[in-house]
């Protein structure tokens, strides 16, 4: 665990481009060269929403969805004022970022990646597949996504560009009609290593999925931040099994986003 | 001509005002790409204990109206890590180092004043005595002045280096604490420590913190810290280190105003991580600007 | 199915838990334009003392961040007046009236409530216990319980009528004035008033506030309001109403969970003057998406 | 004193124009149909600055520049965080008014009548009189502008339109080298009713003028706000000669903004 401040910054991006992409949720890319340099796909950014203004107060933390050519892409769901105020944000405006943070997923070699995500989890995921693509083309890799209907499954068309795409809808407008955890025991047979980010109750079943069959499974956690670097000890999540000692929580902004599933889950 | 930006807290001399606020600043290295540590006036470490403790359960923290509770439950290493494992780390970041210090009793007190007091690099101790006495049912030190004179006692005698006590703001009268741990021997008195607040998300029917209630910090205390600064200022001979909302400059400037001889930055470096850094070079030229020849000059200038 | 958006307040039956605030809603009339006064719960005037006062000198009212410092100092036209000019007005609104009291002696509070016993069209009486007894040094009767029981006695004894103890942050625990209080019968208890706060305007060298401290109010305060309206409802039998910071119906809900049985609406009235209206509608509607049958449910629900 | 409160309305205004006129200074035009149909010169509004933030918190009062064919304008200096927020609005954005508040000024017949502005005291005057020259354009109308230099005499081409205009900067600028008050002093010679509005000191000089040729003067005030409606008490001017008693102070947005000079100051 322990990540290397040195690569972290502080850095005022330009906005280049925001615009909605699917049910309250938005897309914005950001010139933001250092960070972008930094970044490894899991890391999340620290963003300042208010200018002038100490409410809301603290900076939201978002996953790098495409870290590329110095430009750095958010993928955020409106969910309260920080997120509503960003997505008011117009071209060429300032925005201050504080990244790269957290400790990202792990790329090891396997025969056969798989990543896993659901509804805006995919957020991480489509950076982790470009640099799987970019730095094991050989190696094979799948896309299993998962949202509550077609309309609700996000950047799909960047996603199908890199790998071969399966669906799941809980409404069945889309792939199949059901969890994107039915679609991982159908669709992948041989073994793989498993990378998911989506809600929990979907990554606890795709982690319970990967310990029966003892394939490797990396997830990212979310859990309320203040500080995103380690300062604070506020974003907490428990360990099963670890009582009453120091080790009974990690701290998701530092040890993680990213974790082994069997780190946090029994 | 320079600016004298130095001030004195007992015989302990800061090169200037700007310091950090216990559990806002991790143990310095967490900061290290974006302030200069040994620019600053000093860094407060996080809360040490004797023993190591976990915390509270998640959720530990929830934004407010231009604040933020947190209910950390004082997580940390405990005393004898800290001083193996961390106290070389800062060392090398070249910082002045305070040392802020909790126990559930006055022996807890009194042992880490004493085994603090042989590790080189300390500048000083920082009391905080918002912690509940747990042989005394739980009421907090801070609330009473004879258990907080008690506390400032043992840790004076126990060290030999400048006392600081961090006093609660949950009080009817802070100048009747002030007054009790001054006649006690503390060098110094910092305050506020964050106010008591709670938060309820309606829609699961629970509160926003697992620990129930949290301490309340940020822009939103700010009014309540100045005015206690000031009250305690007023009050007290001892330097007295104002806390509470400071995030500008101009905020800064209003505690020294009020009667504070030096500062703590707190919740506003989770905003803006190198704030602490950009006020220590503002304050400078703020004093030359407005044609003032020695930070101290500010102290206590309020025209009332 | 109608919902029941009803509470009680001792004998005291109110449409709904939606009142404003004393010192926040002038005498109501000011916001005809905006609010039914008739369809909220009631209206709680600006605090009465037996004679006129002219109130401090100006600046009185200072922005601070997600709140506001006040020092009105309690203008008011005195009882007499209030009487004579003010009530025939309030009468014709058709609001429920709660008339706010302060002294600066029992003596004062006794004379206060017996005049307004005589008045008409009055719903009951709110206490405001934050004013110094300038008998006892201008300690205030809020900050003391046994100044705070006599208050509450001599009061309950001079009024038919509810008598509300409105209590004062500014305290070490308030659950033990909030017991004293009811111990001397008080039909309920109103809190939070203001937190004494203060600005310092860097640029004059001067407080922002003429008086130097004034009263924080607004969404700064809402964490230490519902944590304190907790501790009480936890406390004591007799009816909550919650103050403090209060701006959206989930502000309301969830001071409403905590233990209050009604809420004020205070500083969010200068923010949106048609806010107490907006938000009883919400309430009724949020009662009715939420399944429950009555406001009451709400009281105290909150699962720890 | 005592104005109607029947003709006030808290209205979604939208954003029409807005954009920068002067040194720091903007004028913005808003559809408000409700509020411009009733505006009298010398009232104002109370502007919400935020959204969705609860800070700045207050709204803050403006005058009414002009207010004509379901249009409001508003002449303001970025002096502070809530209009730095303002400023930063754009055509078809919603802004929240409350208005139209308080006393403006009584206009009776005279001979002559002359507004004296200063600075941003221009604001309310355009309104002022536009309205004097259609309500009695048979009255002989003057207009005195003061500002610190050329380019801080705002609305200078409206004022133009409606009357003679002389005009004074501290630095020589434009017009007499001079104070605004030096002005009138030289350019008005028979009896005038005065209108004034700017900076503190410039009206007392307006008014002590004033006074010495007993000329009627009204004289618009500012202070701090919190409600603009009367509700608060926290926006009072002390009254000097009125000790201990009700009347040491008047309330700027209920008695005022406009007040008969001589029942200020003495
Ligand atoms: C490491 C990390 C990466 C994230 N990546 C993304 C992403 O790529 N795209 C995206 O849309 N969202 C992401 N989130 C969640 C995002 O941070 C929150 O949705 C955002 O902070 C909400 O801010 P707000 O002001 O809009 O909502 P608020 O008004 O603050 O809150 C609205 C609701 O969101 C919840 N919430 C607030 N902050 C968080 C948080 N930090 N974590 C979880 N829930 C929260 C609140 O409890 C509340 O119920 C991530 C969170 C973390 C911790
Ligand atoms: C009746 C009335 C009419 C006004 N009309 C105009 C107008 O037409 N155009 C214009 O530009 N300004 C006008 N003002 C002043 C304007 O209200 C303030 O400049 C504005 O509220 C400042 O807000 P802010 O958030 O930008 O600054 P803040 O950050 O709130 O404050 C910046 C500075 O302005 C001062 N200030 C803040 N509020 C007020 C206030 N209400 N009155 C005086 N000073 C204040 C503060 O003390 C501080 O020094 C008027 C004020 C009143 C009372
Ligand atoms: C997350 C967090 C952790 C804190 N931990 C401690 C602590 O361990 N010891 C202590 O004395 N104060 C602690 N404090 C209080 C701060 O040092 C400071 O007194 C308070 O936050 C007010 O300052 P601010 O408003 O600038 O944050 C903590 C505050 C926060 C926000
Ligand atoms: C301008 C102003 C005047 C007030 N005057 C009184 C008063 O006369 N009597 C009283 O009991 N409380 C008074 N209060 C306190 C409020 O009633 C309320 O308790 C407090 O403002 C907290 O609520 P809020 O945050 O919703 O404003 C006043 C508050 C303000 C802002
Ligand atoms: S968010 Fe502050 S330590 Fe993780
Ligand atoms: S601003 Fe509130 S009474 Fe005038």
């Amino acid at each position: 665990m322990g990540i290397s401040v040195e690569l972290q910054y502080l850095e005022t991006g330009q906005v280049l481009e925001n615009a909605l992409v699917g049910p309250d949720t938005c897309r914005m890319e950001i010139r933001s060269p250092k960070i972008t340099a930094a970044a490894q796909p899991g890391q999340f950014v620290m963003v300042s929403v208010a200018h002038d203004s100490t409410d809301p107060l603290l900076r939201r933390p978002l996953s790098i969805h495409l870290a590329d050519n110095g430009v750095l892409t958010l993928l955020y769901r409106m969910v309260g004022k920080g997120t509503r105020l960003m997505s008011q944000m117009k071209k060429g405006d300032e925005i201050s970022l504080l990244g790269p943070l957290g400790r990202g997923f792990q790329i090891h070699d396997a025969a056969h990646h798989c990543l896993v995500g659901g509804g805006l989890g995919v957020a991480p995921l489509l950076f982790l597949g470009t640099e799987i693509k970019r730095r094991r083309p050989e190696e094979r890799l799948t896309i299993l996504l998962g949202g509550r209907s077609r309309n609700e499954l996000l950047a799909l068309d960047d996603f199908q560009k890199i790998a071969p795409v399966h669906l799941a809808t809980d409404d069945g407008s889309s792939g199949l009609h059901g969890l994107v955890t039915d679609l991982l025991g159908q669709e992948i047979e041989g073994p793989a290593t498993i990378y998911t980010c989506g809600p929990t109750p979907m990554m606890k079943g795709v982690a319970s999925l990967a310990r029966q069959r003892t394939w490797p499974c990396q997830v990212s956690l979310e859990t309320m931040m203040a500080c995103g670097m380690g300062a604070c000890l506020g974003c907490t999540v428990q360990r099963p099994g670890f009582d009453e000692t120091e080790k009974k929580y990690v701290h998701v902004c530092k040890d993680g986003p990213v974790f082994e599933a069997a780190e946090i889950w029994r | 001509m320079a600016v004298d930006t130095s001030v004195k807290i007992g015989e302990w001399q800061l090169a200037n005002p700007i310091m950090t606020a216990s559990g806002t600043f991790g143990y310095g290295e967490e900061f290290r790409p974006f302030v200069d540590l040994s620019a600053l006036g000093a860094i407060v470490v996080k809360g040490i204990s004797l023993n190591p403790r976990p915390g509270n359960p998640p959720p530990r923290v929830v934004e407010t109206a231009s604040g933020m509770l947190n209910a950390i439950g004082l997580q940390n290493v405990g005393v004898d890590r800290f001083i193996s494992e961390k106290m070389p780390m800062i060392r090398r970041l070249g910082a002045q180092v305070v040392v802020n210090i909790l126990g559930d009793s006055l022996e807890d007190y009194q042992q880490l004043a004493a085994k603090l007091d042989h590790v080189e690099g300390i500048a000083a101790i920082e009391v905080n005595i918002s912690c509940p006495n747990v042989k005394k049912g739980g009421v907090a030190y801070g609330t009473d002045p004879a258990m907080a004179a008690r506390v400032t006692e043992v840790v004076a005698r126990a060290s030999s280096r400048p006392v600081i006590i961090k006093l609660s703001p949950n009080v009817t009268d802070i100048t009747v604490i002030a007054r009790a741990v001054e006649g006690a021997g503390a060098t110094a008195i910092s305050l506020i420590n964050t106010l008591i607040g709670m938060a309820i998300d309606i829609r699961s029917g629970q509160p926003k913190l697992a620990n129930i209630m949290g301490g309340l910090s940020g822009p939103a205390i700010k009014p309540v810290a100045l005015r206690m600064v000031y009250q305690v200022a007023s009050t007290v001979k001892i330097p007295v280190i104002g806390i509470g909302g400071i995030t500008t400059l101009e905020d800064v400037i209003e505690f020294m105003m009020a009667g504070a001889t030096a500062v703590q930055i707190g919740t506003a470096n989770f905003v803006n991580p190198a704030i602490s850094g950009e006020l220590v070079t503002g304050l400078g030229r703020y004093l030359q600007d407005s044609g003032r020849k020695a930070a101290t000059e500010l102290i206590g200038c309020v025209k009332i």
